[in-house]
């Protein structure tokens, strides 16, 4: 990615960001997010086929912040997680470059969010393939299979947080797990507990998540929670026909509605 | 006591595994469907895993586990009663099959639950432990036992541990009493040593944790903590998966009059960790929270527990989803 | 015939159903008694962690009820909560929580009978399934069972 | 004898005073008579404690360990404990563990002046060492107490502070910020800093003891420092976030100190010492 380097180094140089976040190499050779402040170091800056994580997560952290103005490298999840963070007012589009990676792996030229949005509705935006078996193969079982599956996964849960933490969309500065009056969720890692987090992780990111599978991918022992929000994303679509992230006016999905929204179990 | 080295054979072990769970609970790593290693109660000999780096949790959860009632309560207005945990009724349970990280962080959890006043819900699991350890012959690059004082043949913390062979079987070395009840009981199963080689990786040296510590002294406003902490996203992960992290939260549950008071793991790393009620953060931002991570392990427990709050096991790293490599951070601390 | 007697929890509406249910009293319809009914101020206040708390306390079914559409006192809140009960709904069916032991309706104030209707049927159909032993199972699971170490 | 460190002993609410609308003080009375004979705490010290089914809370004990029987606590309604607690009344059961952490060294201040400097629900946790240093009167020179809140309706203790106002052997300034006074109000009006450098104490043979807010700390620490005040000789007590008290759950954890073990009570010097995250 030569061309990311220059670019990085350009938009640092000129001092149009003051800090490029990207990825680079970890010492056991796994990508990792980086945050270049300095021409000098943007050599470090990678991308391929190990770059995963969703980096829109770093938008609202505090000390990312901190640093300034920031470009980011911008697979299609992470321009979808910037959409939605500026339709749900947290980050404002003018003040982040976006350096966009086509599908491809080449850099893109995007000048403003017209052009990302542009890219966004050229792509397809239903859930990766990667994830397309397993979601299918858990529709198929029977609904005691389902219950017992998702008690065994979700009894391996230690509430680490780390679905909630790597999610751009989970941004909550206090989340609902936290309230305590009344104690809404329990604190404990037992399977009841567990399973009323994940339950509500994924209505909160209902019609908001954008199929980046990072809260699965972070899971430090293994839960697919992944399929949990992108099961409802397959949903919203059948349902509203919208896919999440892909406008920076859209109203998400569970804080609008249609009169004539159809349902067939409401007697 | 007096270490006893002796053999066991590869068949042998499965008699040994079979005696040992007619009285006690076995606590043994195997391979789940999803290729994690967990450790389970008393699974199947042949389910259990001789050749796994680590497995994704620590063993700690056998002496602390992620919950642990501490009483139970009947609670009404005017009339409360408090009804004991009996701990007498904590089972002996062998913990088979740990690295010796593992195993040597059941010493630096003790030095955490007792001292000043002792913890009982943790002594009392330990007191019931015994660990037949396993020393490592493969090692990645996350592992840096060597660097805080370890080896992969280390035995401290084990009754007794395990070292493979060339020709599959195992020297065992019987390095206390707990173990040498396991000799007196199952002495047929054990024969002299001989003279096969050892298998036992090398884990490389990443850097001096005394010259880490000393450096720590100095270091806390240093920026080395928010450039290197940028990345961290602030979940739990790193202390879950650590042996030797402790910090847990007290909280209670009831359901009609019945309630139960239970302590539950809990991570520095958390905003609400130290969060008052009045809004006053200590710890506001996650520099501040990584800091004192790494200075609680390698500066303050030195000082004050005379343990070093790590192992080497890399748990934190390769657990981390955002690869927050300790050995890498602490090696360029040691340089800072 | 079993003599389990199901536990029904219902959360309606202040301004439709409640009325609606009161109006069943009044004109003195006789329906199945095994109905608790929590009154909130609008369907749409009504949170979905609510039946998973239902469950988890000990009911065997669950009524959720509301104003017709375009009848809500506050214009709009029964037509976001019907956007969120269908997603609910198809997480839940997705995760093997029983919905059949849900029911989800429109009644007025002025459907008294419907009412009585939307309980009794729920209560029959709740009757039939049995107890929801396998959720109090997970809900009851004690944390030395869960930790496997005692 | 159980050896369960976690089990509370149970208390019975004898008394609830309401001090401000959200501040309760709870005069707590063992259930056990074997608990209270065994009972003995220092000033300063803190317990947990709990509402069943709510969970615990941390404050210091806030009667002096010279009032034999009985232990108070005073609290704000703020959390979920708090907020339960003030749900209770007389009669009510409640959970309490303690006494934990150090002490207010009041055998080396004897023979010296004490001045007590406190701010809004900061009161409480110097409470305990007030009157115990009163109660020894003999044993101290002048003691002197400034006691200031946001409003009039903000200050706790009123009927103490009206017996300290009319003791001879006590001097006491009360002051409410600018805007917090009513009509009738005789104190002071302005910052407790403020009201300080006016009344310049001397520090001449003489401890300060300071609790408050931060805000109220960092712009009074300069006044002491300028009236003279040595490091050693300022002493306060810290209220970090606990779950345990005794060092084990590492929340109140600052640098290689836990307030629970080491404090609540420190001096100056000490805090100084400290990294800043209490």
């Amino acid at each position: 990615m030569n061309n990311l380097v220059a670019r990085a180094k350009e938009l640092l140089n000129s001092n149009s960001v003051q800090v490029v976040i990207g990825y680079e190499t970890g010492p056991t050779g796994v990508a990792r997010p980086a945050f270049i402040t300095n021409s000098e170091k943007a050599d470090r800056l990678i991308y391929d086929e190990r770059c995963v994580q969703n980096l829109a997560v770093y938008l609202t952290k505090h000390e990312v912040r901190k640093l300034g103005k920031a470009a980011i490298v911008a697979t299609l999840p992470v321009m979808r997680s910037i959409m939605m963070l500026i339709s749900e007012q947290q980050i404002i589009g003018e003040n982040l470059v976006v350096l966009g990676i086509s599908s491809e792996g080449n850099l893109l030229d995007i000048a403003d969010i017209r052009v990302m949005q542009g890219i966004i509705e050229k792509s397809d935006l239903s859930n990766p393939p990667e994830y397309r078996e397993l979601l299918a193969a858990l529709n198929k079982m029977s609904p005691e299979e389902k219950f017992a599956y998702w008690q065994k996964e979700l009894s391996k849960c230690i509430k680490c947080y780390a679905c909630r933490q790597a999610c751009p969309m989970c941004y909550c500065t206090r989340c609902t797990v936290e309230v305590n009056q009344p104690q809404w969720i329990p604190v404990q890692a037992n399977t009841h507990g567990n399973m009323e987090w994940h339950i509500l992780r994924a209505m909160h990111l209902a019609g908001r998540c954008i199929s980046c599978g990072e809260c699965g991918r972070s899971c430090p022992v293994g839960i697919p929670c992944h399929l949990l929000t992108m099961h409802l994303t397959d949903k919203v679509f059948n349902y509203f026909k919208v896919y999440a992230g892909t406008s920076d006016k859209m109203s998400s999905v569970m804080s609008t509605y249609e009169p004539n929204d159809k349902e067939s179990f409401i007697i | 006591m007096e270490t006893t080295r002796k053999l066991i054979r590869k068949q042998s072990l499965e008699k040994l595994y079979k005696l040992l769970s007619e009285t006690r609970k076995i606590y043994a790593p195997v391979i789940a469907a999803d290729k994690q290693v967990e450790y389970k109660y008393n699974p199947a000999f042949s389910d259990i895993t001789f050749d796994h780096i680590r497995s994704t949790l620590s063993a700690k959860n056998v002496v602390f586990p992620k919950v642990e009632n501490l009483f139970t309560f009947t609670n009404s207005k005017t009339e409360s009663t408090i009804n004991d945990i009996d701990l007498n009724k904590i089972p002996e349970v062998i913990l088979w099959g740990a690295h010796p990280c593992d195993n040597a962080a059941f010493d630096i959890l003790r030095s955490i639950f007792c001292w000043d006043i002792t913890d009982e819900f943790f002594s009392k699991r330990l007191e019931k432990l015994v660990v037949i350890g396993l020393s490592c012959h493969q090692s990645d690059d996350y592992c840096f036992c060597t660097s805080v004082g370890l080896a992969p043949e280390s035995s401290k913390g084990s009754d007794i541990l395990l070292s493979r062979l060339q020709n599959g079987d195992y020297h065992a070395q019987i390095l206390t009493e707990k173990g040498n009840s396991i000799l007196n009981m199952a002495g047929e199963l054990f024969e002299p040593v001989s003279a096969e080689k050892e298998l036992i990786t090398e884990v490389k040296g990443k850097f001096s944790h005394e010259q880490v510590t000393e450096k720590l002294k100095t270091a806390f406003e240093n920026p080395f903590w928010v450039e290197n902490s940028l990345r961290c996203i602030g979940c739990g992960a790193c202390a879950y998966v650590c042996p030797t992290c402790a910090c847990f939260d007290i909280q209670d549950e009831t359901k009609g009059k019945n309630g139960k008071r239970y302590r539950s793991w809990d991570s520095c790393g958390f905003g609400l960790f130290t969060l008052h009620t009045s809004g006053h953060n200590p710890r506001e931002v996650q520099s501040q929270r990584w800091r004192q991570r790494i200075m609680h392990k390698f500066s303050y427990m030195p000082e004050r527990n005379e343990s070093l709050g790590c192992v080497g096991c890399g748990r934190c790293s390769s657990g981390c989803p955002v690869d927050m490599n300790i050995a890498e951070q602490l090696e360029a601390l040691q340089k800072i | 015939m079993s003599d389990f007697e199901p536990k029904v929890v219902a959360f309606v509406c202040n301004w439709c159903t409640y009325a609606g249910a009161d109006l069943t009293g009044t004109s003195r319809i006789k329906y199945a008694t095994n109905v608790k009914i929590i009154r909130f101020p609008c369907t749409g206040r009504i949170d979905f962690m609510l039946l998973l708390k239902a469950f988890a306390n000990g009911a065997d079914g669950i009524i959720v009820s509301g104003c017709h559409p375009n009848d809500c006192h506050y214009t709009s809140g029964n037509f976001h909560a019907k956007r969120r009960w269908i997603m609910f709904k198809e997480l839940m069916d997705f995760m093997g929580i029983d919905m059949n032991r849900v029911t989800f309706s429109w009644v007025s104030a002025a459907e008294g009978a419907r009412w009585a209707e939307v309980v009794n049927t729920t209560v029959a159909r709740v009757r039939e399934l049995g107890p929801y032993v396998s959720y109090k199972e997970m809900v009851n699971k004690s944390v030395e069972e869960e930790v496997k170490n005692e | 004898m159980s050896d369960n460190i976690y089990k509370p002993y149970l208390m019975e609410i004898d008394n609830v005073i309401e001090e401000t609308p959200d501040v309760r003080t709870f005069r707590l009375k063992f259930k056990n008579a074997e608990d209270a004979e065994k009972f003995t705490f220092k000033a300063g010290q803190f317990g947990e404690y709990s509402v069943f089914g709510e969970g615990e809370s941390t404050f210091c004990v806030a009667s002096s360990p010279t009032r034999k029987g009985y232990i108070e606590c005073t609290f704000r309604k703020a959390g979920r404990v708090t907020n339960a607690l003030a749900n209770l009344e007389a009669g009510d059961t409640v959970g309490f563990r303690g006494p934990y952490g150090n002490t207010f060294p009041i055998e080396e201040w004897e023979g010296k002046n004490l001045l007590y400097i406190a701010g809004g629900i900061a009161l409480p946790p110097m409470r305990c060492v007030i009157w115990n240093t009163i109660d020894l009167r003999e044993k101290y020179k002048d003691i002197t107490i400034v006691y200031g809140a946001r409003t009039v309706s903000d200050l706790v203790y009123k009927h103490e502070l009206k017996e300290w106002e009319e003791r001879p052997d006590i001097r006491l300034v009360t002051t409410v910020d600018p805007g917090g006074q009513t009509p009738d109000w005789k104190g002071e009006i302005g910052f407790v800093p403020m009201v300080l450098e006016k009344l310049a104490p001397s520090s001449e043979n003489t401890i300060a003891i300071l609790c408050g807010p931060p805000v109220m700390i960092k712009f009074t620490m300069p006044v002491l420092k300028k009236l003279g005040f040595q490091d050693k000789d300022i002493y306060t007590t810290l209220e970090n976030r606990m779950k345990c008290g005794f060092g084990k759950c590492g929340r109140c954890n600052v640098g290689k100190v836990f307030v629970c073990k080491d404090g609540p009570v420190f001096s100056y010097e000490q805090i100084l010492s400290l990294p800043e995250e209490y």
